[in-house]
C-alpha cells in the first residue's frame, strides 16, 4: 500500500468518497436484491449497482489512476459505456420471463398479454440471393 | 467510401473506444481506425442500414437530463430501499405507455435510459402496438410515469433519430 | 557339411510339401498326394544315407540361428533314436499318404488335408531332431495345432469339432506346461541344449526344483501320449479322417510323449518320483485302456483305447528305466505301429465300404472282405501278443521286465499281476474284434448294401505293415541293429548289446503270456452277450466317462464359472467405475503420504482477507447447491454453476493472475451457454425418478457422500500442506528472469504460453480443434429424442410469442455489441505479449460476439449475412501456428523457436514484434474456428427441429385439406 | 545452426498435424485427396520411424544407446520443453506407424465415409501418440494425452449410434476424470520439486528431503492413476471393452495401441522416477503394478473365457497384453531384470499387432449374416447344451479363399496371443520367462505366481479363440463374407509384420535388450537430456 | 488465506466428485466442471499464493523472481482452463446425443429401474 | 492520513462488495424462481468486476482491468442466454 501513503488528501479524499459511495450503492442494491417481496421490485435492485454504484468506484479508479499516471487514464469509462449498454438486455429478458410466466400461471395484478394478430409461429426467411447455407441443417464449414 | 466505412459514427466511436484502452497517441490512432473500421465492416455484414442522426444536440441534452435522473432516483431508491421494507408505504406496479418510437434503435436507447435510471424496469414492448409496459418501483401516479418517458425522453429521441 | 544340410533338408521337405499341396486346385487328388508322398521318400533317402554314421553312434548336427539372444536356435540332431523314429514317421507316412489317396471322397478338398498332413509331418521330425529343447517344445506344440485342424477337417461334424478342439486344449495345454517345465529346466542346467540337458542328470535331479519340472514335464508327455487322466481326447480325435487316426493317433504323434519319456529317462529319471508317476500311471493307462476297450462297440474308439493301453505299456517301460526296459519301449514303439497303423487303415476300410464302425451292425464279413479279414487277423493277432507276431516278441520283454526287480516297492511288486490282468482284457478285445467283424452271421441292414474289396492300392499299406509283423515276428534279430543303435544313443555307449529271440524258453512271461490268451479268449466268450447289450464302455465305469468329466469341467471352467468371476469381479457401470476411480485415488494418496510426511520448516502465510473469505462463502454454497440442484434442478444448478465460476475467476485475479481471470471468465460464459444449449434437448424432469428415495438408493447417496467429502478433504488437505511450505526453487523464476529478455514480452505468463512452452499451447489448440470436428461430425447424425422434437413449452399456448416480437429491442443492441467485441478481441489479442490477454482470451470473445447474435437474432437470418467457415478456420489456424514454429527452421534453429523484438514504428512507438505473435495468430484462428463450430454445431440442432415441426405441421395441413376435400 | 535431419525427431508429431490441418481446407466429398494426403503422411511417419529407430540405437561409441533431442523453441532443459529420442521412444513411434498404415487403407475402404473428417481426426490421433511418446516433459505429456483422447473420443463416436454414444459417455467419462488426477499429480509434482521435465526430477527424485517425498509419492501416485486407467488396469478397466467393442474396426484396431501409451508412460516414469538407484523412492508402486497387473491379465481371461463374441474378447486379449506388460514393469522395479523386460516389449510389440489384427478381421468375419453373427447360438454349440447328433453330413466342403486367408489370419492372431509357437507371442512369453527364471531375482512366490498367470492366461486364450474360431470358420456353412482387397491388404501386412519380428526376433530382442537396460539405467536418460545444447549456445562456443 | 482457499477446493471437488458419482449425465457433466475448476485452483496453488504482484516484468531491470506469482502454475492452468473447456464441450454434446439416441439421461444408457418395477 | 483514509475507504469497499455478492448470491442459491437465480448471478457479476477494480486500486496494479472489462463488455452474455432460455426454452433458435 507504499504508493497510497504518498496520496494528496484533495485527491485521496473525492476517491474515498467515490468509492465509499459506489460500493455503498451496489451494497444497498444487493440488500434490496435479497429483501425485496416481488421479481418486479427485486428486478430494479440491481440497476444500483450498474448505475451509480459501479460510476462511483469507476470514477474513483479513475481519478487515482490518472493522477498516479499523471495523466488522464480514462479506460474505465469504456466499462462504464459498456455496462449500461448491456444492462438492459439482461433485466428486458428477465422481466419478459417473469411476465411470460405470470401470465401462465394467471397471478393476480399482472397485465395481460395484448391482443395480436400474429402469423402463427415460424421463422423467417432469409433474403433470396444471400443464402450462405442451402440447407439450414447443414452445419457450417461446408459453405 | 461508404462501401469502406459503412458507419462512421460507429468507426469513430470505436476507434475512441480504442484510444480509451490504450493510449492516445497518433499510433493508437491509426490502429484503432484500422481495427474499429474492420469492425464496423464486419457490423455491417448483420447491419447495413446506417443510423443516422439528425440532431446531436438533442442526444447531449438528453444525456444531461438521463444523468441528472439517475443521480435523483439512485437516491430515491437506495432511500426507499433502506426505509420500505419497514413501513410499506411504497406502492410498485406495471405502466402501460404508449410510444411513438418506431425505430429499434432510438428505442434501444430508451431502453437503456430507462434501465440504467433505478425505478423503473422495462418489461415489455409491444412492436405492433407501440405500448411499452413499465414496472415501476414506486407507483406516484401513472401519469407522471407516461409524462416522464413520452415527454422528457421520447420527444428528445424523436428529434435526435429522424424516422 | 553335407549331412548338416541334409538334416535340414529332411526337417524342411515336408514343410516345402505343405506349401506346395496348399497352392494346388481343389480337387487335385493325385497331385497332392504325389507331392507329399515324394517329399517322404525323398526325407526316407536322406535318412538312410545318414544311417552309416548313425549307425556309428555319430550325432549328426546342424545349427541355424533363430533367436541365439534366448538360445533357442533351429539346432537339429540326429542319434540313432531319433533316425528309428523319423524312420517310422516318414515310412508310416508315404503309406498313409497312398492309403489316403483312395480313402479321401472326391469330394473333400485335398490340398488342405495333405498340405496339414505334410505339415505336421515337419513338425513331428523337427521335434525328433531338435537339440534345442525349447525348440523341440515349438515343434511340440505344433504338432498339436496340425492334429487339431486334421481332426477338424471334416468340419462340418459336431464330433470332429468337439473333438479337434477337445485334443487341442489338452495337448496344448500339456505343450504349456512342457513349455514351463522346459524353461526350468534350461535355467537348471544352464542352456536349452539337448544334450547339455542330457548330460546333466545329477544337477537336474538334485535341484530343488526337480520335482516341478518333472510333473510339468510329465504333464507334457502324459497329454501327448493320451495317458491317464488326460487319455480321452484320443477316442474324440477318431473323429479324423482314418489315415489321420492311423498316422497321427496311433503310429506317430501319440508317441512324442513315450519318445520324450524315453529320451528324458537319463537326465529325468532314476528316481522313487519318476518310477511312481511314469510306471505308476503307465500301468494303469495300460489296464484302463485294455478294459474300456473291451467295452467300445465303436471299432475306431475301439482302436483309440488300444492304443492308449499300448502307450501305457511304453510309459510302464520308461518308468522302469532299466536298459532292457528301455530297449523294450524302443522296440513296442515300433511294433505299434506296425500292427495299429494297419489296423486302423482296415478299420477305415471298413468303415468305407460298410459305412459303419458299430461291432454290433458289424458281423460275417470276411466273405466279402476276405483279404482284410486275413489281414486284420494278424495285425489283431500282433495286438494280442500272439507268438510268432511282433507284437508278442515285444510283450514278452515287456513282461520279463515287469517281473525284473526295480527297487522292490509295492508297485513294483504288482507289476506282474497288473501285466497279466490287462494282458488278458487286450486278448480279449483283439478278439472281439476279429469275431465280431468278421465271423457270425452277413450283417443286414448295413448302410452300404454292397460290400467288397478295395482298389488294391488301398490295401497296399495294409499288407506291407502285416508282412512288417510277420517278419519281425518270425525273425526279431532283424531289428537288432536298429534297437541296439537307438538303445545306445538313448543309453548311451556303454548298454550292453540288446539280443532279440523269439524263444527265452518256458518262463514267467511266456506263462503270462499264454494264461493271458486264454483267459482272454474265455473272457470274450462268456461276456460276449453282455458286452454286446451293454453301454459304450464297461460297468460302472462308463458313467464317469473321463470326456463327460472333462466336458462337465470344461463347460464350468471355461465358460459358466468365468462369466460368473467377471460379473463379479467387473462392471459396466460407469457410476461404480467413477467411484472406484475416485477411491482408488484417495487411497493411493493416502497410503503414499501416510505416516511419512513431516511438517514445514517454516510455515508461510497470507494474512486472511474477509472479503475474499465472505466470497469464498458464496462460492461454496454456489458448488454445493449445484449440486444438490443438478438432478432434478438442472437450469438452477447451471446457474450456481455460473457462480462457483465465477468465483474462480475472482480468485485467479485476486491472486495475482490477471490472464487466468479473464481466460476463466470468457470460457465461463461459453460453457454456460453450451451448458444451456445442450438443456435444451434435456426435457425438463416432472415426476421424480423411479426408486430414487428407496431406502437403497440413499444408502448409496450417503456412501457417495462420504467418498466426496473424504476426497474434497483430501484434496483440500495437500493444498494446503503444500501451499504453507515454502517455495522450493523452481523453473518458474527462470521465466520470470528471462521473459523480458529472452522471451521479448513483459507477460510472463503469455510468453510461457505462445514462446517457453508454446509447445503446451500448440497441442492445445489442437484438441480444441479436434472436439471441434467431433462435435461437428456427432451432430451431423444426430437425431433429437421425439419428446424434444416439439417446441419448448415456452414456444407454446396462448402465451406464444414470435421470436422477433420480444428481442427487437435486446437485438439491437446485441448486434451493436458485435463491433464492440471485435475491437476488444483485437486489443486483447494485441495486448497478450505484455499484458494480460492473448490469442486464447481474444478468439473466444470473437466467438462470444459472434454467439450474442445467434442468440439475438434467428439463426437463418443471421447465417444468411455473416458467412463463417470454421472449420476452415481451424484448419488456418494450425497451419500458421506450423508455419510459424517450421520459420525457425529457416534460420537453423528448432521448431517454434521465437524472435522478439521491440520494434520501433514511427507514430506508434515501441511495439513487441515477436515471431510469437504470429503463433499466437494461428491459436486466434484455431480457437475461433473451434468455438464458433462447437456453438453453431449444437445451435443447429434447435434448426433441425424446427424444421421437423414445420414438415409435420405441413403433413398435418395436407391430411387436412385433403380431409375436407373428401367431405 | 540445425542440420536438416536433426528436425526429423518432430516430424512424427508435425507429418500427422499437418496433415490433419491440410485435410480441414478440403471438402468432405474430396474423400479421394483426403486419403491420399492421410496415407501418404502416415507412409512418410514409417521412413522417419524407421530412420528414428535406426538412430536410436547410435553407435558402439554411445554404448549403443543414442539419445537425441530437441529442444522446442531453442530452450534449455529443464525450462523449455524437450522431445527425447531414446530406444523405447523410438520403438513406440515404429510400432503406431507400422499399425497406422494398415488402419488407415483398411479405414480408406470404407469406413471413413462413416462420418466427418475421418482421416484429420486420425491423424490428429498419430500426432497425440506419437508427441506423448517423444515428450521430455510432464505437463506437455498431459497436452498430447488430450490430443490424443480427443482424437479417441472422436473416432470412437465417427459413425455414430446408440451403442457408440453409449460407450463414449463412459470412456469419456473415465478419461476426463483420469485426465483431472493427471493434472492433480503433475501439479502435486511440481509444488514439491519445482519442474516438469522427467529428466529433472529423474535427477532430483535422491535429493528430495524426507519431509517432502511422501508428497511427491502422492503426486506420482495421484498421476498415475490416469495411466493406469488408460493402460486398463483392473479395476480401472471396464470401460475398456465397451468402448473397444463399440468403435470401428480400424479405430479398435489403433486402439490396441493406445492402452500402450498408458503402458509406455508407467515404463518410462517409474523407471526414471523409481528405478533401483532411485534411494528412498526405489520401487515405489511396483507391488501395485504386479498385483494390479496380474489382476488385470485373470480379468482379462475371465472376460476372454466368457466372452460370447469376438470383439468382446479382443477387448479383454488387450487387458490381458497390458496387463502382462504391466506386471512385468513392476517386477522389473523390484529387482526382475533386464531380460524379463526386454521380454515384456518385445510382447508388447507382437501382442499389440496381434491384437489390431484380430479387431480388423472381426468386421469381415461378421459382415454376412454367416461368420461371426452365427456366433450368437455359441455356447449351445460349443458346449454341446442342445447337441444334435447330425453327422450324416460327413461331406467335404471347400473353403473358399476368402475364408482361408481370414482363417489364416485368425491363427496366427491366436498364435500369437496364446503364446503359441512358433510366432512371435512364444518368444514374447519365453523371453520374459526366461529372463525372470534367469535372473532370479525376485522372491519365488512372485516367480512362480506370475509364471502360472501368464501361462495361463495364454491357455485360456487357446480356448477362448478356439471356441470362437470354430465356430466362426468350422461349424457356419453360410456363404462366406464378401471383403474387398483394400480390407485383406491390411491384415495381411500385418500378419506380414507379426511374421517378420518372428523371422527377426533375434534382432527385435537385441534392440529391446538394449532398450531395457536403457531403461534401467535412467542415467542415460537424464545426464543424456541435460547434455543437450542450445542452438544459440553453440554457436556462441564456436 | 491459505486455508479459505484450502477449503474452497475442498468444497469444489467434494461436490464436484459427488456428482461424478450420480447416475444421470448432466450430473456427471457439472461434477467435471466443478472438479475441474477445484484442480485448476489446485494446480494454481501449487506456486503458492502471491497477492497484488502478477508476473508480469518490468522492461528491463533486474527482477526479484521471489517478489512475483510463479507464472509456471498460471501457465498450466491455462492450458488446463482450455483443455477441458474443450472435453466439456465434447461431453455435454455426448450427453445430448445419448439422450436423443437412447431416450434416457441415464449414463449407463438405460434406466436402472423401470416404471412399475420397483412402484 | 490520505493512506489511513485510503485503507479505510478501501477496506470498506471491498466488504461492502463482498457483501453484495453475498447478497446476489442468496438469490441465486435461494431463488425461489429461475429468473431470481439469474438476477442473483447478474448481481454476481456486476459485484465481481467492482471488486476487481476496487482491489486493482489497493494493490496498485493495473492488470485487473482486463478482467474488469471482459466482464463489463462480455458478462452479461451468460446471464442474456440464461434468460433468453427462460423465456423461448432455447438459446438459439
Ligand atoms: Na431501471
Ligand atoms: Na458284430
Amino acid at each position: 500500500m507504499t504508493y497510497l501513503e504518498t496520496l494528496p488528501a484533495w485527491i485521496a479524499i473525492p476517491v474515498a468518497f467515490f468509492l465509499v459511495l459506489g460500493a455503498t450503492l451496489t451494497l444497498l442494491g444487493a440488500i434490496g436484491l435479497a429483501r425485496l417481496q416481488s421479481f418486479y421490485d427485486r428486478l430494479h435492485a440491481p440497476t444500483l449497482g450498474t448505475s451509480w454504484g459501479a460510476a462511483g468506484i469507476l470514477l474513483a479508479s479513475m481519478i487515482l489512476v490518472s493522477w498516479t499516471e499523471g495523466r488522464a487514464v480514462l479506460h474505465e469509462l469504456v466499462i462504464g459505456i459498456f455496462l449500461m449498454v448491456t444492462t438492459p438486455v439482461t433485466l428486458m429478458f428477465l422481466g419478459r420471463a417473469a411476465l411470460h410466466r405470470d401470465r401462465i400461471e394467471g397471478t393476480p395484478g399482472i397485465p395481460g398479454a395484448v391482443e395480436r394478430s400474429d402469423v402463427p409461429i415460424g421463422p423467417v426467411s432469409p433474403p433470396e440471393g444471400e443464402t450462405a447455407f442451402a440447407d439450414p441443417a447443414e452445419a457450417p464449414g461446408e459453405g | 467510401m461508404t462501401r469502406l466505412f459503412p458507419h462512421p459514427l460507429l468507426t469513430a466511436a470505436l476507434t475512441l473506444v480504442w484510444l480509451l484502452l490504450t493510449s492516445f497517441s497518433l499510433g493508437h490512432l491509426i490502429l484503432g481506425a484500422v481495427v474499429a473500421a474492420l469492425a464496423s465492416r464486419a457490423f455491417a455484414a448483420i447491419e447495413p442500414e446506417r443510423v443516422k442522426v439528425r440532431s446531436p444536440k438533442s442526444l447531449v441534452k438528453l444525456f444531461f437530463i438521463v444523468g441528472l435522473d439517475i443521480i435523483r432516483s439512485n437516491y430515491a431508491v437506495a432511500r426507499l430501499i433502506l426505509t420500505g421494507g419497514q413501513h410499506g408505504k411504497r406502492r410498485s406496479g406495471f405502466v402501460e405507455i404508449p410510444l411513438q418510437l418506431r425505430d429499434p434503435a432510438p428505442l434501444a436507447l430508451l431502453s437503456m435510459i430507462v434501465t440504467a435510471t433505478p425505478g423503473t424496469a422495462w418489461v415489455e414492448y409491444d412492436e405492433e402496438t407501440g405500448t411499452l409496459l413499465l414496472h415501476v418501483f414506486d407507483m406516484i401516479e401513472t401519469d407522471d410515469w407516461v409524462k416522464l418517458i413520452a415527454i422528457r425522453y421520447e420527444t428528445l429521441l424523436l428529434e435526435a433519430f429522424p424516422r | 557339411m553335407i549331412e548338416q544340410n541334409l538334416i535340414l533338408i529332411l526337417v524342411l521337405l515336408p514343410f516345402l510339401a505343405a506349401i506346395a499341396a496348399a497352392t494346388l486346385p481343389v480337387n487335385s487328388h493325385g497331385a497332392a498326394a504325389w507331392v507329399s508322398g515324394l517329399s517322404l521318400a525323398g526325407g526316407l533317402v536322406i535318412l538312410i544315407t545318414l544311417y552309416p554314421q548313425v549307425s556309428e553312434d555319430e550325432v549328426v548336427r546342424s545349427l541355424v540361428r533363430w533367436l541365439p539372444i534366448l538360445s533357442i536356435n533351429l539346432n537339429f540332431r540326429m542319434d540313432g533314436f531319433a533316425w528309428m523314429f523319423t524312420f517310422i514317421v516318414l515310412s508310416i507316412g508315404i503309406l498313409v499318404v497312398i492309403y489316403a489317396r483312395f480313402y479321401l471322397a472326391k469330394t473333400d478338398p485335398v490340398p488342405r488335408f495333405y498340405s496339414f498332413l505334410m505339415a505336421f509331418t515337419g513338425a513331428m521330425v523337427g521335434m525328433l531332431l531338435s537339440g534345442n529343447i525349447l525348440m523341440l517344445v515349438v515343434f511340440w506344440e505344433l504338432t498339436s495345432i496340425m492334429s487339431f485342424l486334421l481332426i477338424g477337417y471334416w468340419h462340418q461334424s459336431q464330433s470332429a469339432r468337439d473333438g479337434a478342439r477337445m485334443a487341442l486344449i489338452v495337448t496344448a495345454g500339456g505343450g504349456v506346461a512342457l513349455t514351463v517345465a522346459m524353461l526350468v529346466l534350461g535355467q537348471i542346467v544352464g542352456g536349452y541344449d539337448l544334450d547339455l540337458v542330457l548330460r546333466s542328470g545329477e544337477i537336474i535331479r538334485n535341484h530343488a526344483l526337480y520335482p516341478l519340472v518333472l510333473v510339468l514335464f510329465l504333464i507334457g508327455a502324459f497329454t501327448k501320449s493320451a495317458q491317464f487322466p488326460f487319455h480321452f481326447w484320443l477316442p474324440g480325435a477318431m473323429a479324423a479322417p482314418t489315415p489321420v487316426s492311423a498316422y497321427l493317433h496311433s503310429a506317430t504323434m501319440v508317441k512324442m510323449g513315450v519318445f520324450l519319456l524315453i529320451r528324458f529317462q537319463p537326465s529325468l529319471g532314476a528316481t522313487d518320483l519318476w518310477f511312481w508317476l511314469v510306471g505308476g500311471i503307465g500301468m494303469l493307462t495300460f489296464t484302463l485302456g485294455a478294459v474300456i476297450a473291451l467295452f467300445r462297440h465303436d471299432l475306431k474308439g475301439m482302436l483309440a483305447y488300444s492304443t492308449i493301453s499300448h502307450l501305457g505299456l511304453i510309459t510302464a517301460l520308461a518308468g522302469m528305466g532299466s536298459e532292457a526296459a528301455i530297449i523294450a519301449a524302443i522296440f513296442h514303439i515300433v511294433n505299434h505301429a506296425a500292427f495299429k497303423a494297419s489296423l486302423f487303415m482296415t478299420a477305415g476300410i471298413i468303415d468305407h465300404e460298410t459305412g459303419t464302425r458299430d461291432l454290433r451292425k458289424l458281423s460275417g464279413l470276411r466273405k466279402a472282405l476276405p483279404v482284410t479279414f486275413v489281414l486284420t487277423v494278424i495285425a489283431s493277432a500282433a495286438m494280442a501278443g500272439v507268438p510268432l507276431l511282433n507284437g508278442f516278441i515285444s510283450k514278452e520283454m515287456f513282461l520279463a521286465e515287469t517281473i525284473a526287480s526295480h527297487g522292490g516297492n509295492i508297485l513294483d511288486n504288482a507289476l506282474p499281476w497288473i501285466a497279466a490282468f490287462a494282458s488278458v482284457f487286450s486278448v480279449a478285445y483283439s478278439l472281439r474284434l476279429v469275431m465280431e467283424v468278421f465271423f457270425g452271421p452277413e450283417a443286414q441292414n448295413l448302410p452300404n448294401e454292397h460290400v467288397h474289396e478295395p482298389k488294391h492300392w488301398m490295401r497296399f499299406p495294409v499288407e506291407l505293415l502285416v508282412a512288417v509283423c510277420v517278419i519281425i515276428g518270425v525273425l526279431p534279430w532283424l531289428a537288432d541293429p536298429i534297437l541296439n543303435v537307438a538303445g545306445r544313443a538313448v543309453l548311451g555307449p556303454d548298454m550292453a548289446v540288446a539280443r532279440v529271440a523269439i524263444w527265452h524258453g518256458f518262463n514267467t512271461p511266456l506263462m503270462i503270456s499264454l494264461f493271458a490268451l486264454a483267459a482272454g479268449t474265455a473272457l470274450w466268450v462268456t461276456a460276449r452277450g453282455r458286452i454286446n447289450a451293454g453301454p459304450e464302455g464297461p460297468p460302472v465305469l462308463y458313467r464317469i466317462r473321463a470326456q463327460k468329466v472333462y466336458e462337465w469341467l470344461l463347460l464350468r471352467l471355461t465358460w459358466v464359472w468365468p462369466r460368473a468371476l467377471h460379473r463379479l469381479f467387473g462392471t459396466e457401470r460407469l457410476q461404480t467405475q467413477l467411484r472406484l476411480l475416485v477411491v482408488l485415488g484417495i487411497c493411493a494418496a493416502a497410503v503414499a503420504i501416510w505416516g511419512g510426511l513431516a511438517p514445514a520448516e517454516k510455515r508461510i502465510g497470507n494474512d486472511l482477507n474477509p472479503a475474499f473469505a465472505i466470497m469464498w462463502l458464496v462460492g461454496g454454497a454456489c458448488a454445493i447447491g449445484a449440486a444438490w440442484q443438478a438432478k432434478y434442478h438442472r437450469f438452477a444448478a447451471l446457474v450456481l454453476l455460473g457462480g462457483a465460476g465465477l468465483i474462480t475467476c475472482v480468485t485467479f485475479a485476486w491472486f495475482s493472475a490477471p490472464d487466468l481471470a479473464v481466460t476463466q471468465l470468457v470460457v465461463e460464459i461459453v460453457t454456460t451457454v453450451l451448458l444451456l444449449l445442450g438443456l435444451r434437448w434435456l426435457p425438463k424432469r416432472r415426476e421424480e425418478i423411479a426408486g430414487d428415495d428407496l431406502l437403497i438408493a440413499k444408502a448409496r447417496r450417503g456412501r457417495d457422500l462420504i467418498i466426496a467429502a473424504i476426497g474434497g478433504g483430501g484434496l483440500a488437505a495437500l493444498a494446503w500442506v503444500v501451499m504453507t511450505r515454502p517455495l522450493v526453487p523452481n523453473i518458474g523464476d527462470w521465466f520470470l528472469r528471462n521473459a523480458y529478455y529472452e522471451g521479448g514480452g513483459t507477460n510472463t505468463v503469455n510468453v510461457i504460453l505462445v514462446d517457453f512452452r508454446a509447445f503446451d499451447t500448440y497441442g492445445e489448440i489442437t484438441v480444441l480443434a479436434i472436439v471441434g470436428l467431433t462435435v461437428y461430425a456427432l451432430l451431423r447424425r444426430f437425431r433429437p429424442g421425439s419428446e424434444s422434437i416439439s417446441a419448448p413449452e415456452q414456444q407454446q399456448g396462448y402465451a406464444a410469442d414470435r421470436l422477433e416480437n420480444f428481442i427487437l429491442i435486446p437485438s439491437v443492441i446485441m448486434r451493436w455489441m458485435f463491433p464492440v467485441t471485435l475491437v476488444i478481441a483485437a486489443y486483447l489479442f494485441l495486448r497478450g505479449h505484455d499484458l494480460p490477454g492473448g490469442g486464447f482470451s481474444a478468439g473466444v470473445t470473437v466467438a462470444i460476439g459472434l454467439l450474442l447474435q445467434y442468440i439475438g437474432s434467428n439463426v437463418r437470418w443471421i447465417e444468411a449475412r455473416i458467412i463463417i467457415l470454421p472449420i476452415r478456420w481451424m484448419g488456418i489456424g494450425l497451419l500458421i501456428a506450423t508455419a510459424t514454429g517450421i520459420g525457425a527452421w529457416l534460420f537453423g534453429y528448432p521448431f517454434l523457436t521465437a524472435h522478439a523484438r521491440y520494434l520501433d514504428i514511427p507514430l506508434i512507438g515501441k511495439v513487441p514484434m515477436a515471431t510469437a505473435m504470429l503463433f499466437d495468430l494461428g491459436v486466434f484462428l484455431a480457437v475461433v474456428g473451434a468455438t464458433v463450430l462447437l456453438l453453431i454445431a449444437i445451435a443447429h440442432q434447435s434448426l433441425r427441429a424446427a424444421r421437423l415441426r414445420e414438415l409435420e405441421e405441413e403433413k398435418a395441413e395436407e391430411k387436412a385439406t385433403k380431409q375436407k376435400g373428401a367431405a | 545452426m540445425m542440420l536438416a535431419t536433426e528436425h526429423l525427431i518432430i516430424a512424427p508429431i508435425l507429418i500427422p498435424l499437418i496433415a490433419g490441418a491440410l485435410m480441414l481446407l478440403y471438402d468432405e466429398s474430396q474423400r479421394k485427396a483426403k486419403l491420399g494426403i492421410s496415407i501418404g503422411a502416415t507412409i512418410a511417419l514409417l521412413f522417419v520411424a524407421i530412420e528414428l529407430l535406426n538412430r536410436s540405437k547410435g553407435s558402439p561409441l554411445s554404448g549403443g544407446n543414442e539419445i537425441s533431442f530437441y529442444l522446442l523453441g531453442d530452450w534449455a532443459v529443464p525450462f523449455g520443453i524437450i522431445l527425447v529420442l531414446d530406444r523405447l521412444s523410438a520403438l513406440m513411434l515404429l510400432l503406431v506407424s507400422l499399425l497406422a498404415i494398415p488402419t488407415m487403407i483398411y479405414a480408406g475402404a470404407n469406413w471413413h465415409k462413416q462420418g466427418q473428417h475421418f482421416n484429420s481426426m486420425f491423424q490428429f490421433l498419430l500426432m497425440g501418440l506419437n508427441g506423448a511418446f517423444l515428450t521430455g516433459d510432464l505437463f506437455n505429456l498431459f497436452v498430447f494425452f488430450e490430443v490424443l483422447l480427443a482424437a479417441s473420443y472422436g473416432l470412437l463416436l465417427h459413425g455414430s449410434g446408440q451403442v457408440k454414444v453409449r460407450a463414449g459417455i463412459h470412456y469419456i467419462a473415465m478419461n476426463l476424470a483420469g485426465s483431472l488426477f493427471f493434472l492433480i499429480g503433475v501439479a502435486l509434482i511440481y509444488g514439491v520439486t519445482g519442474t516438469l521435465s522427467m529428466a529433472h526430477l529423474s535427477q532430483m527424485v535422491v535429493n528430495i528431503p524426507e519431509s517432502e517425498r511422501p508428497l511427491f509419492h502422492a503426486g506420482a501416485a495421484i498421476m498415475g492413476m490416469a495411466f493406469l486407467v488408460k493402460a486398463g488396469l483392473w479395476p480401472l478397466s471396464f470401460w475398456l471393452p465397451i468402448t473397444y467393442m463399440a468403435s470401428a474396426a480400424p479405430v479398435a484396431a489403433m486402439f490396441s495401441v493406445m492402452t500402450k501409451v498408458g503402458v509406455y508412460v508407467i515404463l518410462r516414469l517409474s523407471m526414471l522416477f523409481f528405478g533401483l538407484g532411485a534411494g528412498a523412492s526405489a520401487g515405489f508402486g511396483a507391488e501395485v503394478l504386479i498385483w494390479g497387473g496380474m489382476a488385470t491379465m485373470v480379468f482379462g481371461m475371465l472376460g476372454v473365457l466368457g466372452s460370447q463374441s469376438l470383439g468382446r474378447m479382443a477387448a479383454h486379449l488387450v487387458l490381458i497384453s497390458s496387463g502382462t506388460v504391466i506386471a512385468v514393469i513392476g517386477l522389473a522395479l523390484s529387482g526382475g531384470g533386464t531380460s524379463m523386460l526386454s521380454g515384456a516389449l518385445y510382447y508388447m510389440v507382437s501382442s499389440t499387432l496381434a491384437t489390431a489384427t484380430l479387431f480388423l478381421l472381426i468386421e469381415p468375419m461378421s459382415r454376412e449374416e454367416g461368420g461371426i453373427a452365427a456366433m450368437l447360438a455359441l455356447t449351445a454349440d460349443a458346449y454341446g447344451l442342445e447337441k444334435d447328433e447330425d453327422e450324416d453330413e460327413e461331406v467335404g466342403l471347400a473353403i473358399p479363399g476368402t475364408m482361408t486367408i481370414l482363417g489364416l489370419s485368425f491363427g496366427v492372431c491366436l498364435l500369437v496371443l496364446a503364446g503359441l509357437p512358433p510366432l512371435s507371442g512364444f518368444i514374447g512369453k519365453v523371453a520374459i520367462l526366461s529372463g525372470m527364471l534367469g535372473v532370479g531375482g525376485l522372491p519365488p512366490y512372485l516367480t512362480w505366481t506370475f509364471l502360472a498367470v501368464l501361462m495361463i492366461s495364454g491357455f485360456a486364450t487357446i480356448l477362448g479363440l478356439v471356441r470362437i474360431g470354430i465356430q466362426t470358420f468350422w461349424a457356419s456353412d453360410s456363404k462366406p463374407p464378401k471383403v474387398l482387397a483394400m480390407e485383406f491388404a491390411p491384415v495381411i501386412l500385418l500378419v506380414l509384420f507379426i511374421a517378420a519380428i518372428t523371422v527377426r526376433g533375434d534382432s527385435v530382442l537385441r534392440y529391446t535388450d538394449a532398450t531395457s537396460r536403457a531403461l534401467h539405467d535412467p542415467l542415460i536418460y537424464s545426464v543424456g537430456v541435460f547434455s543437450s545444447r542450445q542452438t544459440i549456445g553453440t554457436e556462441e562456443d564456436e | 488465506m491459505e486455508i479459505v482457499l484450502s477449503a474452497a477446493i475442498g468444497v469444489f471437488a467434494g461436490s464436484g466428485i459427488w456428482l461424478l458419482l450420480r447416475p444421470r449425465t448432466f450430473q456427471v457433466i457439472v461434477g467435471l466442471i466443478l472438479l475441474s475448476y477445484a484442480v485448476n485452483i489446485f494446480i494454481f496453488s501449487m506456486g503458492r499464493l502471491t497477492i497484488g504482484k502478477p508476473a508480469i516484468m518490468p522492461k528491463g531491470g533486474w527482477v526479484n523472481a521471489a517478489e512475483y506469482a510463479d507464472p509456471l502454475p498460471q501457465a498450466l492452468v491455462l492450458t488446463a482452463i482450455v483443455i477441458s473447456f474443450a472435453t466439456t464441450a465434447l461431453f455435454l454434446v455426448v450427453m445430448i446425443a445419448s439422450k436423443g439416441l437412447t431416450g434416457t439421461d441415464h449414463v449407463d444408457g438405460r434406466e436402472p429401474y423401470r416404471s412399475g418395477e420397483t412402484k | 492520513m490520505s493512506a489511513f483514509i485510503m485503507s479505510a475507504a478501501l477496506s470498506y469497499a471491498q466488504i461492502a462488495l463482498a457483501l453484495a455478492a453475498c447478497l446476489g448470491g442468496f438469490r441465486l442459491l435461494y431463488g425461489p424462481r429461475a429468473q431470481d437465480r439469474v438476477l442473483g448471478l447478474d448481481t454476481f457479476y456486476v459485484t465481481a468486476m467492482l471488486l476487481f477494480v476496487v482491489t486493482g486500486i489497493r494493490v496498485g496494479s493495473p492488470f485487473f482491468f482486463e478482467a474488469a472489462m471482459v466482464i463489463g463488455v462480455l458478462g452479461f452474455v451468460a446471464t442474456v442466454s440464461l434468460a433468453k432460455f427462460l423465456i423461448r426454452g432455447e438459446v438459439i433458435e
